[in-house]
């Protein structure tokens, strides 16, 4: 992190960012959110901003791993991590992750506003509970709220993506 | 729903921290509480120090009887941490109730303490315990009581100047005692309408010995409670303790709020005390049997 | 758009008539002025250095005397344009004597403004040329209880024109605000070029 | 039928969407200037002052509008867009407040900056002056009428409206028996995730708007900016991008950000963006449900209504640019599947210092759906009888279908039922949920100390309200098949039911089938997404416009090979004769046929260019009649709305200690016909089912008494998470088709929300053995209730 003054008078910080497996850089004031950090000076506005203050879950990405709300976090904060968002859940050949071929195949999704912060909970909470019983299930999702689905085929999502992985692991020279 | 602008350090070490807490200053750790309030706009801090650099302050270490939790240690990191389960199981048993996993991934134990929240876990856990917070400034480090730390609602001993470096849960003395945590929010992970730790040990007959719990959401501090006249004597594997029920609901004075009325929420403190007792004098019992 | 104010200025209504005559003086105290020249008898011509909020500009214009009495009041027309539109104003500016050898000043200010100034809002122009005429009262104000030009720093193009009446100057310096108080927006160009150079002070 | 009507398919709107390559209206506009609003932090007051010179020096500041920068209509109140003979004192608010505010959260000035972080800094720097007023809140302080909203609106009354049928206080007063209830239900929100948006650029050049917004109802947005700003229809374009949701509250428009927004783009000759954050949608845009209702109702011994009377009153907030549609739905749908012989109903819609109220999913249904079944069981239990036996005798039968009401719909129309099996679907849910067998259960469960309850709720909702909806399909030479129609869509999946229809009628795969809703460039006829209408209007207009587009494709085709126009099919994209594969051409092909050519622009296209032969000489290329290409056009508009139903059974657990309600069990039986897309409906039923437990048992809008929204947050409004949802919602659809329209259908895009609160109200009711007459119900409303009834029957 190297700061300066900005066009608007502002100390701008240089912000270094492995997203999606690229460096990135990000010249941001201190008070920028990541979230918009992400969206708007990286422009992956995949990851959407539903309520500002940590409770809705959509902006929800991974920081070294770890799902956390990006609406909760400064990007001056999250210099040097190494961030995942929604545009980084499917192969680099294009093949869509378990979670997300999950949610394809389970009508996972209506409007798709809050889908990217499902996305990212579950890619990890699996990685954590590779089969969840279902309470660990509804517990993974429990921090994301959807306004559409009332949930149901959020939950076989997650059981389906469970299953997904398990067999393409399966496949002769699977991935994991 | 964007923060003001505000002035930014990120310190490298401690050392750097303390002389860069000013008087405006204010401390950036998980952040989880802080910046919803900065994106409302209801604090707008004219500095902000955030540690997240801090690395020796993430520590969750257990020694000498009590579990030691570094300002910068997060909740899932204290929550997976096998050591403080054992030593202090209350610990786990009140962080499960603590948000979602992904606010427990960022937010730390230490801040929710500084926060200072009457309806959060870890305050009435510290409170319960008689732990003790260790604040520093360029003047000096002192150590703080549960009992001194917590001023009022999202007010701290803590003064302008001072760092949390950490806070200190006394272990559990394993034999015979025990804990339990009971609490019933609104919805799963919100702040709770009304929550209950509490502390249980058999005597030497191996009846109940004594108890005590602290409260969440039950007045402005975490309120600690010594049940030990109501439960003293009694089986200790006794169904319902009406007694330690009445004892919690006529000390207490709740106030209403929109999930809930002051009745309500006395009566919850009796039902919850029983729940949080019953469970607690499992895990002591389970502890005699082992 | 109409703006207006008062001030009491702490000197008497001769020494406040000749500062505000005096084309040094008001270069100085006029916020963003550039250049102030006379063009033609009763006419003056101006440079203003224009910022408004996030729009940068300059306006070059001229300014009219139509009505006069010393010591009393006087009025004047300016026209002025520059990238951000272009402004129209009729400015009036009253003295009387107040108590203790002091002076009432009093400005009315009537604009119009078109262009992409126009379109910025009208309290925030009203706003920022009240202000920037309350700056320039200020600065009024200190030369003359200094007793004195000095303590100002002429600006370098301002050029003293003995040989004209400068008494339509005077109200060019409400300019800015008449500006910022008129009709739309050019006014605001003006007033969002003094803040500026007042913040490179 | 065919493969795709009533298949399972994956819906194609999903790849973009888990690639986190949506574009909803934030995604767009990178670099657009932003607007932030200064918002009443009072409920009632009148505006004495607004200073911007503490704002001056924000950097990034561009420009800060207030009500006297506003001209021409833009000065004017917005819309007032369904009037109604009743509405008689109609107000509406103006873009920016003149010079009183109505509720906390209304826009004062328009702020616009380089980003929004600079904008809520010039924003917090203006100082409005307020003369503070009396605030109105709540129906009970509309009604005393000792404050007024309005000035000029006597006793706060916007509307009283009464319609009735038959001679209902006789009906009553010959009655064996009288019940009288007071039966009240709470506000909440539609919140969808996403808030509301809009982006606009002025093309100075070209004299052209483009506006995108998060709407509803893109042609309804187009036509009130274009009256608001002056310009012409062919001036503006408005665009939908993908929705974050919708659920009523971005039907109302024009919103005042809707006509700020493009005036200040014009203004400022740059792009300007406005979006909504979660604070502003909690005061700045909608509410709904909040009603009190009175009922009386007359019935005979074996539970028969004779004559039912409804007095309510409707707390419309600070003004109703919506009309009074949610009251009026409440009054004509509350009656559900029943048929009293004598009707009334009788209410005022009340003026509140409160956000305004507009539908949101159910729109006065879910109100009128709990007084009609509450009044049921509460005379079940009067009478001792079974509830859905009770329910079963004031059915209407099958074949009394169609069944006129005697009253006035929403759409202006005779409410009259056009189909719908109400027994069949009554078997249906009590086989599902086990109704006979649970008594049993419940006792069984009591020993156990355990309280268990079930109830039981039935609705009918007006789906797929007129006026009309448009569609447009043409055939490309690639074979690909392009659909438009005009309304929006905001996640129902319409993109895939859509071409579902399409592909079927046609003859193609769906992969083939591309649907774009909502943009004006691409169909400018057209209403909006409300009202569960799209799969019945728009569905209707896109298979009447596939139809023109085969029929000419037969058309061409039979020339071709000449043979008949009746002796072909289209099967998997291709024109053959029925029942030989090997005499087929691609519909592609037919495209090219059907547009005779100059030039050639492909090896394809060759065929159809005038040197190519094979054309009558004698007719000119283009017949008098006919036009080029395989399009279809058409447009569906039905006498009147079909009526789609259902019931849901629920059976909770109550804990004795705690008061909290645990939903152990919830069926749904619901009746919408022909399911075009099994899976879509589902998921809606589970959405709605989620909303409205989330309204019965989490949710609403806790005002004080000064009208300052107390929990403007999600931490305080309390949207069900996964874990307060059903773990498990069981589904049985009945199929009864529509006869008023071309597949049969019925909407269903509401129909899960609209019982929640009276089923859940039912089951809490028979767990607890305590009349529920309120809603939502929170474990410390239930805590209190039970202890007013223990109070109560000590003091007997």
């Amino acid at each position: 992190m190297s700061a300066n003054q900005g066009a608007n008078g502002a100390e701008v910080h240089e912000v270094r960012l492995t997203v999606n497996g690229a460096a990135r850089t990000a010249n941001v004031p201190a008070r920028r959110l990541l979230s918009d950090c992400l969206r708007h000076d990286l422009r992956l506005t995949g990851t959407h901003v539903g309520c500002e203050h940590g409770v809705c879950g959509a902006c929800t990405i991974l920081l070294n791993g770890a799902p956390v709300r990006s609406c909760l976090l400064l990007a001056v904060s999250a210099d040097g991590a190494d961030i995942t968002t929604v545009e980084g859940l499917a192969d680099p050949d294009g093949t869509l992750s378990p979670v997300q071929q999950a949610f394809a195949e389970c009508h996972g999704l209506q409007c798709g506003f809050c889908t990217p912060g499902f996305l990212t909970t579950i890619t990890a909470g699996l990685a954590a509970t590779p089969n969840p019983d279902d309470e660990q299930a509804r517990d993974m999702i429990g921090g994301n709220l959807c306004r559409c689905t009332g949930y149901q085929n959020i939950l076989a999502a997650v059981h389906r993506a469970a299953e997904i992985t398990r067999e393409r692991a399966a496949e002769p020279g699977g991935r994991s | 729903m964007k923060p003001s602008p505000f002035r930014y350090s990120r310190p490298e070490s401690v050392t750097e921290a303390l002389v860069l807490l000013d008087d405006e200053a204010k401390v950036l750790a998980g952040g989880q509480s802080l910046i919803p309030l900065l994106n409302m706009r209801l604090a707008a801090p004219e500095h902000l120090v955030d540690i997240n650099r801090l690395t020796e302050l993430s520590y969750v270490e257990t020694a000498n009887g009590a579990v030691r939790i570094g300002a910068l240690a997060r909740h899932a990191e204290v929550l997976a941490c096998e050591s403080a389960a054992a030593a202090q199981p209350l610990l786990r048993q009140a962080l499960r109730w603590v948000a979602h996993p992904a606010v427990r991934n960022r937010g730390t134990t230490v801040g929710s303490l500084v926060h200072g929240d009457p309806a959060g876990e870890m305050p009435a856990v510290l409170a319960l315990l008689g732990g003790t917070v260790r604040v520093a400034s360029i003047a000096g480090e002192r150590a703080i009581p549960a009992s001194d730390f917590f001023l009022g609602p999202l007010e701290t001993a803590l003064e302008p100047g001072e760092l949390a470096i950490d806070a200190e849960f006394p272990a559990l003395a394993r034999s015979g005692s025990g804990t339990g945590f009971a609490e019933i929010s609104r919805r799963r992970g919100d702040y709770a309408v009304c929550g209950v730790a509490a502390l249980a040990w058999l005597g030497p007959d191996g009846r109940v010995g004594g108890a005590s719990a602290a409260y969440l959401s039950m007045g402005p501090v975490p309120v600690v409670l010594d049940l030990t006249e109501a439960v003293a004597g009694a089986a200790a594997d006794a169904a319902t303790f009406p007694a330690a029920a009445g004892l919690a609901r006529d000390r207490l004075d709740p106030q209403p709020d929109i999930h809930a009325t002051a009745s309500y929420r006395r009566h919850l403190a009796g039902v919850l005390t029983e729940r949080a007792l019953l469970a607690a004098l499992a895990d002591a019992r389970e502890t005699v049997a082992a | 758009m109409k703006i207006g104010d008062t001030a009491t200025l702490h000197a008497p209504v001769h020494e406040v008539w000749a500062a505000l005559t005096d084309p040094v003086v008001l270069a100085a105290a006029i916020p963003g002025c550039q250049r102030l020249e006379p063009a033609s008898p009763g006419t003056w011509r101006f440079t203003l250095a224009a910022d408004v909020a996030s729009m940068h500009g300059t306006f070059t214009g001229d300014a009219t005397v139509t009505e006069r009495r010393p010591r009393e009041y006087v009025t004047v027309t300016a026209r002025g344009a520059g990238g951000l539109g272009g402004v129209t104003a009729t400015v009036r500016v009253t003295l009387a004597p107040g108590a203790d050898d002091t002076t009432e000043l009093s400005y009315d200010a009537d604009t119009t403004i078109d262009g992409q100034l126009a379109g910025i809002g009208r309290r925030m122009l009203a706003s920022a040329g009240m202000r920037l005429a309350s700056q320039f009262l200020t600065a009024l104000s200190q030369v003359l209880t200094r007793n004195g030009a000095d303590s100002l720093n002429p600006a370098p193009t301002a050029r003293p024109a003995p040989a004209q009446s400068p008494a339509n100057a005077p109200t060019l310096s409400f300019l800015p605000g008449v500006l910022a108080g008129g009709a739309a927006g050019a006014v605001a160009g003006f007033v969002a070029a003094w803040l500026i150079a007042r913040r490179g002070r | 039928m065919s493969s795709l009507f009533g298949a399972r398919v994956q819906r194609v709107e999903d790849d973009r969407l888990i690639r986190g390559h949506g574009a909803y209206l934030d995604d767009l506009g990178n670099g657009a200037l932003a607007a932030a609003f200064v918002r009443s932090p009072y409920a009632h007051a009148r505006i004495t002052d607004i200073d911007v010179s503490g704002a001056l020096d924000v950097p990034g500041l561009v420009a800060i509008y207030s009500y006297e920068d506003l001209t021409g209509r833009l000065a004017e109140p917005l819309p007032l867009l369904i009037p109604h003979p009743t509405l008689t004192h109609g107000r509406t608010p103006y873009p920016l407040a003149q010079t009183e505010v109505n509720h906390v959260g209304e826009a004062i000035a328009m702020v616009v900056a380089t980003d929004r972080y600079a904008a809520e800094d010039a924003a917090d720097l203006i100082d409005v002056s307020y003369e503070p007023l009396p605030a109105v809140v709540g129906i009970e302080a509309a009604r005393a009428a000792d404050q007024l909203v309005h000035d000029d609106v006597p006793g706060n009354l916007a509307a009283n409206s009464t319609q009735e049928h038959g001679d209902t206080a006789a009906a009553i007063a010959a009655a064996p028996h009288v019940l009288e209830l007071d039966l009240e239900i709470e506000r909440s929100a539609s919140t969808p995730l996403e808030g509301r948006g809009v982006l606009a650029e002025w093309d100075e050049k070209a004299a052209r708007l483009r506006l995108w917004t998060s709407t509803q109802t893109s042609t309804g947005v187009r036509a009130a900016v274009a009256a608001k700003l002056g310009l012409d229809l062919s001036q503006v374009d408005v665009i939908t991008p993908d929705v974050g949701g919708g659920f009523g509250v971005k039907i109302v428009h024009p919103w005042p950000e809707e006509v700020l927004v493009p005036w200040a783009a014009r203004l400022l000759g740059q792009p300007v963006k406005f979006t909504e954050d979660r604070r502003e949608h909690f005061i700045s845009s909608a509410h709904e449900r909040a009603q009190v209702h009175h009922v009386t109702v007359g019935y005979d011994d074996d539970g028969r209504m004779l004559g039912l009377d409804v007095r309510f009153w409707h707390d419309n907030g600070a003004y109703v640019p919506y009309g009074i549609i949610v009251p009026i739905v409440t009054s004509t749908q509350l009656l559900g599947p029943y048929k009293p012989p004598a009707y009334r109903v009788e209410f005022d819609s009340l003026y509140t210092n409160t956000v305004l109220v507009t539908p949101y999913r159910g729109a006065g249904r879910p109100h009128g759906c709990f007084v009609m079944e509450r009044t049921i069981d509460a005379i079940a239990a009067e009478r001792g009888l079974d509830r859905a036996l009770v329910r079963e005798r004031n059915f209407i039968q099958p074949d009394e279908m169609p069944y006129d009401h005697g009253l006035i719909f929403q759409d202006g129309r005779p409410l009259i039922y056009d189909s719908g099996d109400y027994p069949a679907g009554l078997r249906k849910l009590k086989d599902l949920v086990g109704w006979d067998e649970f008594p049993a259960a419940k006792a069984a469960a009591a020993a156990e100390g355990r309280r268990i309850g079930i109830g039981l709720a039935c609705y009918v909702e007006g789906t797929g309200v007129g006026p009309y909806e448009g569609a447009h399909v043409v055939v490309e030479t690639s074979g690909k098949v392009k659909v438009a129609t005009g309304l929006t869509t905001q996640g129902q999946g319409h993109q895939t039911m859509l071409a579902q229809v399409v592909a079927d009628e046609l003859g193609v795969p769906l992969r083939d089938v591309e649907v774009v809703t909502g943009d004006t460039r691409r169909f400018s006829y057209a209403v909006g997404t409300f009202a569960s209408r799209t799969a019945v209007m728009s569905g209707s207009a896109v298979a009447l416009a596939a139809r023109k587009a085969k029929e000419k494709a037969l058309r061409v085709a039979a020339d071709a090979l000449e043979v008949a126009p009746a002796d072909l099919e289209i099967t998997d994209g291709v024109v053959q004769v029925k029942g030989d594969p090997e005499s087929g051409i691609s519909l592609g092909t037919v495209a090219v046929l059907s547009n005779p050519l100059r030039y050639a622009f492909d090896e394809a296209a060759t065929a159809a260019t005038q040197f190519a032969g094979g054309t009558d000489m004698s007719r000119p290329p283009i017949a008098d009649d006919d036009e080029p290409g395989i399009e279809g056009r058409a447009y569906f508009s039905p006498v009147r709305s079909t009526f789609a139903s259902g019931m849901h059974a629920v059976i909770v657990e109550t804990d004795p200690q705690t008061a909290e309600v645990t939903i152990l069990r919830y069926c749904v039986v619901h009746d919408c016909g022909p399911l075009i897309n099994p899976r879509i409906v589902e998921g809606q039923i589970h959405g709605g089912v989620a909303q409205g437990v989330g309204g019965a048992l989490y949710e609403r809008m806790a005002y004080d008494e000064t009208g300052q929204l107390v929990n403007a947050s999600f931490m305080d409004f309390l949207m069900p998470y996964a874990s307060e949802v059903p773990k498990q919602i069981e589904i049985d659809h009945l199929e009864t088709p529509s006869p008023l329209n071309p597949l049969g259908i019925k909407g269903v895009g509401e129909a899960g929300v609209i019982p929640g609160a009276a089923v859940l109200a039912a089951a809490i009711e028979d767990a607890e053995g305590i009349p529920i007459r309120s809603m939502p119900m929170s474990p410390s409303d239930l805590f209190e209730l039970r202890a007013a009834c223990e109070s109560q029957a000590g003091r007997r």
